[in-house]
């Protein structure tokens, strides 16, 4: 994707203020036949197996992050919810999801060219991978997004409105973001830089897990009660899957196996390595112990960080943003969200929205024109990270509107919430008829 | 000198906790078990297997009080874990022939100032 | 895997009758010696990663979600059956499995040539990868077969007596119908489709696995006690394993990264999702309640029944069989296990026999030209379904029978079952001395 | 890697006793600038994904096996132990420690020239892959040495002197020793084989793992105390990671998708089947029992002796490299232990130390021409058997006197252990201030 | 008033559970212990370390009845553990000073009904 | 009879087992709890979440005696489970009206013997 990213980036940059009509032409995907570009095995074999990666990072990587920090009696529910949104979200994808994000439309949203994907054969190519493949990759993409957003109204939300919020979403918000920022539309025109997602991803599902917390309100007894995580142990796996994933997430978004894949790779895990030291440190210092939620809280702090940065900055740019992610991140969980009071269950949005505002700025900062071709802030670019904040400030206000008024709708029909008993005994038993432990 | 065992909704143990501290009973054991009750009997299933499943997960409390401070002890308990629905528990007061503190060997210790 | 399923079928089609013998030469994988066609590193990187997730199905994949699946006091025995038939079958095929399914041999059973991997030089190809890669790529597939039917005769078979028929079982069952479909034999000569081991894998462990909970016999105390899973957040966990180790069994079949892998892994997903939904739906309807376990059983029915279609289906196609295979799976797990009342422990039978007879039947159906070359059902080929009864057919066959006569023997001679207070007291402690977790 | 070490021997063989210097310059891997080879992106895309399954290993597979094993007061902190040397270790090696193992420097250690990874550019090529894919699988490398000593001191050792130690362990042991084998130093030089990394890894680690036990002295109660692993099951989940990730690390090895990582990868499935299977028949004779914790315990001691071996030995060598190693390790670990009565607590050096340098030697002994390139013992060359030896003795004495030093001055100063109150309330609470599982 | 506390092979749990229903004593708690008895003891081993252990899991459960129903709930109980091999457990009977019902606050509820 | 419980630092429950062991009390039930004592708080934080918690686990075991053996039971389980540094933990003994063997039916088993 930072192919798309970087040539829109480029584009912008040569023709001036033409760009955006003319960088929707060029940047379009055509889901829709066969290109004639050779197929390149290598770059295939890396996008199917980061594929296979980014699917890991929902299933199980996310599952358990999240399943973790909840109590016994909503550990099944939580890895329900993250397992039925990736089955949900492949299917809505399959049908209108990837041909609103990637087939021909205008700077806002893609047509209906490809509903059901029609038109992708075995040799339509993207690029020099077959479109099949990108397609899937894709649709990883789209699995993680509704995923992260559980995070927010974890322990309370009813499973039907879940399903119903999720399918809503991914085709009213996530599509055309997505359609944006990688499928031709306006902000890669605008030279908004996003490498791997941040903005797509990251940010948008951190802001509407941000709104969904506030429209369904607090847990029960939140405040009053103490929820410690019930397994931390799991949740270390969760992370460290994640973690694995992320590369996938990426190098992967490359879409090749060549040395912007490899430096993607190299910052991804040195900003998750900063990120995970640097709010540790913080923590020792304002608390007095490194916590071992403080230690995965901060990795994937960076990793959401580095996301929109990592094929655009050099590996001490990296660094850096995994440092300062890390102690942002750190200041989102904690005083930011007991500030404003909102029960932002496990911190969809003060790790994911945090982590990828931070990160989308600063790849305006840090972005070096020796490795992506955009040079940023400390390269005398200053415009850049107007432009960044300009991309994420349209993002955040699109998902917050639409999100809230998905919400407010589900909330009239269906309902948003279970009712108080359920939710005292716990939505494995009220909602699924099960628990995750047999005593 | 009592012993006081009681079966609680597990999300009540912290206002029992600050109930019993408040009497200036600061220690006690707490442990999940699994409550059967008719009442709250449903059925699960798993793939084939169908079953119908009675059990709950509640909070089980225990500790030792004097004579004198049982009956607040007992009432104390009793406000802070009532919720008012079914499945509340109950609480159960048995003689307490002794106690002894490992760490001192003290036989029936201050359990009023435990 | 498909290359040689595809080729056996392109080959019946044009020259008719006389395929078997001819198929069965131009089939045949000679495993003694280097090839000359040119080595390509994409495809090799593909089938490199895909052989490590095929491993990973195994281990941890299968560990967990049948783990998750029995009582506390089978867990570790649980695991312990699937390591260690990980470890005996590897060896077995390097010493003489990969040669009877693989060598040169008639159209039945390969040959002895390649007992210890004898022939298999650095420089030896298969296609365009090494046969090092290919080889091991096959023993993953080997590894898992006898792996799944651990599920049937769980919480009860001898350890010893499980080793023995593992490993006989790989050799007399599993090697011969690898080598009917793939390493040259009639199944393939006679057009039977199996892209990725429906029929060699799925329904072969899936029939033996019945055959073993048949002759095995129930569970103490099955009926009047409640075996509730101890934890379905492992299950949940190894199926999401099983989900993502997938894409190497179904892509990697390619034996290439080309746009069938591609299309491969699109409709692996779909489908998956698909049954997931389906199995989750049918559920809500008929018991009130989408559980988890049935979300996962469904996605695993759905993973099994695509398998044979993978390289033959589009993605409208691969949705079609996941739905269906979503349901069926349901009905097998369900209705057809409480009428037949037989305990197969973990529906080894009822989730991959039923899924993979319903996969490969509806590859007939759905089989599209375009993407395989070859024409299923609704293309107007009527044939190519009855081609496929006939494959599972004999493959049921062959399977009961030679796994009824392994079972009776062993039996006979170490007995294949603990005895009654080894059962009651679990078989972690009484097998192998120990428990999975320290209370 | 294995490139370099054989290219080392090669160079050897041919020239001689001057090939010290001359290897150093033509096995020298210059981190400063691009080379002109051409990329090749298949060889890329399994060097991409080699990396991901290193970083598997780490977290979540150490991190699991290991974290099984330990009672379950200490559990998060065995868990933020490995993932905290993780982070740790990553940022080292691009401040420094990449630099000193394979920047120019002499015959023992390179130089400051890659400091902050300088000169590392997105067309820098190492070989055929870019060099910031190198590196980041060389970071993956130097992640998991340190956190396999983790094992020998858990349950003990303060967080803060941990942290110390492994920085300073990357840089004056692990980096040295690095570019002794595969940086250009003397022992590639001298023709010392290693593929994949017994020696700079397993021995290095299993060495400083036995130095630290001895260093900081039994757990308490140690030997009054039964300390039973609080849950096989997350280590038999561990170890099956261990197992799919060594894949990367082996077969990655070959810097290549080609023939040679084909082989590497089919002897490392033959020798961890072999070890597993070779320890429980052992445990099995021996203690009437086969246990899973033994299943596992040899599944890894034969991945470690296969380490160096996997490019040199065909596959039966493979087997019997495993088969051998099996017993080995269950020697290291039972009788050895014993004997010699100190408290590795996880067996570090039982397995993994004991594992590699049963592998170092018998790849002298297994090596074949017709694999890598260099014969061994079997083939008639006995020198070979030598000169491992001596690459294992020599690497044993500096590491030992190295980290028996450091652990000296870390011991005077910051203090190893923490107090007995803490060390009975568990690491968990006293370190971290929390819990791994929620009663 | 009467508590009852047993200890029962685990899987006899289910027939214990009817046995009492069918008592009208619809509420019990379970919970899983380790039991040490001397005669059922092993020896474990893990790598290096060999050790004796002489726990085994069971289920204990305790519920309270009135003075007039105690011995045919013992009874019953006993009747329904039973397995008749080594390890089937013990029934112990404590006197009960007082119980209370956490919902309604009723003292020395009709434990008999319950 | 007596029913004896104990709450023990869970570490030192081998050396209880072996001086229960020494009396012939060869067979005990054992569970992990968890102990509240307000001299062992500390605050716990997840992310935003600060919480002052004061449970840290603990073993409790039981059994039962005979009341001639019941003091020496207490005196030597007290010596036994002492490490001299809080937390040590507490005995408590109750009367036990009457307990049933499951396997064999016999009332008051001897449980001396046991
Ligand atoms: N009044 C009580 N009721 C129940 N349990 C108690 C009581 N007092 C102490 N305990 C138990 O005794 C153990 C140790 O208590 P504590 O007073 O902290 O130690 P010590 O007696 O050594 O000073 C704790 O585990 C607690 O559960
Ligand atoms: N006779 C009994 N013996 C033991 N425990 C009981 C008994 N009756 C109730 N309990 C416990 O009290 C709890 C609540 O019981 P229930 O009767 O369902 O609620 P409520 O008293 O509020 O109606 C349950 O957890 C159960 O374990
Ligand atoms: N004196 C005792 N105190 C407490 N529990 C006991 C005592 N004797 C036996 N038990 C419990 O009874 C159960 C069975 O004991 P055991 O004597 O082994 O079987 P059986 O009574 O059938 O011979 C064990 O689980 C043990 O916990």
């Amino acid at each position: 994707m930072a192919w798309f990213a970087g040539m829109g980036a480029v584009c912008r940059r040569s023709i001036g203020t033409v760009s955006l009509a003319l960088c929707a032409i060029v940047l379009f995907v055509p889901p829709a036949g066969a290109q004639d570009s050779a197929i390149d095995t290598g770059n295939t074999a890396w996008m199917l197996t980061s594929t296979a990666l980014v699917i890991l990072m929902t299933v199980p990587g996310l599952i358990l992050f999240y399943g973790g920090l909840v109590r016994k009696k909503n550990v099944l529910a939580t890895f329900v919810q993250c397992f039925a949104t990736c089955a949900l979200t492949s299917v809505i994808w399959m049908v209108a999801g990837y041909s609103l994000a990637f087939s021909e439309g205008n700077a806002f949203i893609g047509g209906f060219g490809a509903l059901f994907l029609n038109g992708m054969e075995v040799d339509s190519m993207v690029g020099t991978i077959p479109e099949s493949v990108f397609m899937t990759f894709q649709m990883a993409f789209a699995v993680i997004a509704p995923a992260l957003i559980t995070g927010a109204y974890a322990d309370r939300m009813k499973f039907s409105a879940m399903l119903v919020f999720n399918a809503l979403w991914v085709l009213l918000v996530y599509a055309p973001v997505c359609h944006w920022v990688w499928g031709g539309g306006f902000l890669a025109g605008d030279g908004v830089l996003d490498y791997a997602g941040g903005t797509v991803v990251h940010i948008n599902a951190g802001v509407a897990g941000l709104v969904a917390a506030l429209v369904i309100g607090k847990r029960l007894r939140y405040g009053s009660e103490h929820f410690p995580p019930h397994s931390l142990a799991l949740s270390i796996v969760g992370a460290a899957l994640l973690w694995v994933g992320w590369f996938g997430f990426n190098a992967g978004s490359a879409l090749a196996a060549d040395g912007r894949a490899g430096m993607a790779m190299a910052v991804t895990q040195i900003a998750a390595a900063g990120a995970a030291l640097s709010w540790m440190v913080v923590e020792w210092a304002l608390r007095g112990k490194p916590s071992g939620l403080g230690l995965i809280s901060g990795a994937v702090g960076g990793l959401v960080a580095i996301t929109p940065a990592a094929g655009f900055v050099s590996p001490v740019g990296g660094l850096a943003i995994g440092v300062i992610a890390g102690a942002a991140c750190y200041w989102g969980a904690n005083a930011l969200k007991r500030r404003m009071k909102y029960d932002d269950s496990l911190d969809a949005f003060g790790i994911h929205g945090i982590g990828g505002i931070v990160g989308a700025v600063l790849t305006g900062v840090f972005a070096s024109e020796a490795i992506g071709g955009v040079p940023g802030l400390i390269e005398g670019n200053v415009g850049q990270v107007w432009q960044q904040i300009w991309g994420v400030a349209i993002t955040m206000a699109y998902c917050a509107v639409v999100t809230w008024g998905m919400l407010f709708l589900i909330g009239k029909t269906i309902g948003l919430r279970v009712d108080e008993k359920a939710e005292t005994i716990g939505l494995d038993i009220s909602l699924h008829g099960e628990r995750a432990y047999e005593m | 000198m009592k012993y006081v065992i009681a079966i609680i909704q597990s999300h009540m143990l912290e206002d029992v906790k600050d109930a019993l501290v408040a009497l200036d009973i600061t220690t006690f054991t707490a442990i999940e078990v699994r409550r059967f009750g008719g009442s709250e009997e449903h059925t699960e299933f798993y793939r084939a297997a169908e079953y119908s499943v009675g059990f709950l997960p509640k909070t089980k409390i225990e500790f030792a009080v004097s004579d004198e401070l049982a009956d607040r002890a007992v009432k104390s308990l009793r406000d802070a874990a009532t919720t008012g629905s079914t499945g509340d528990g109950r609480i159960y007061v048995l003689e307490l022939a002794k106690t002894v503190q490992i760490r001192t060997g003290k036989a029936d210790a201050d359990v009023l100032a435990l």
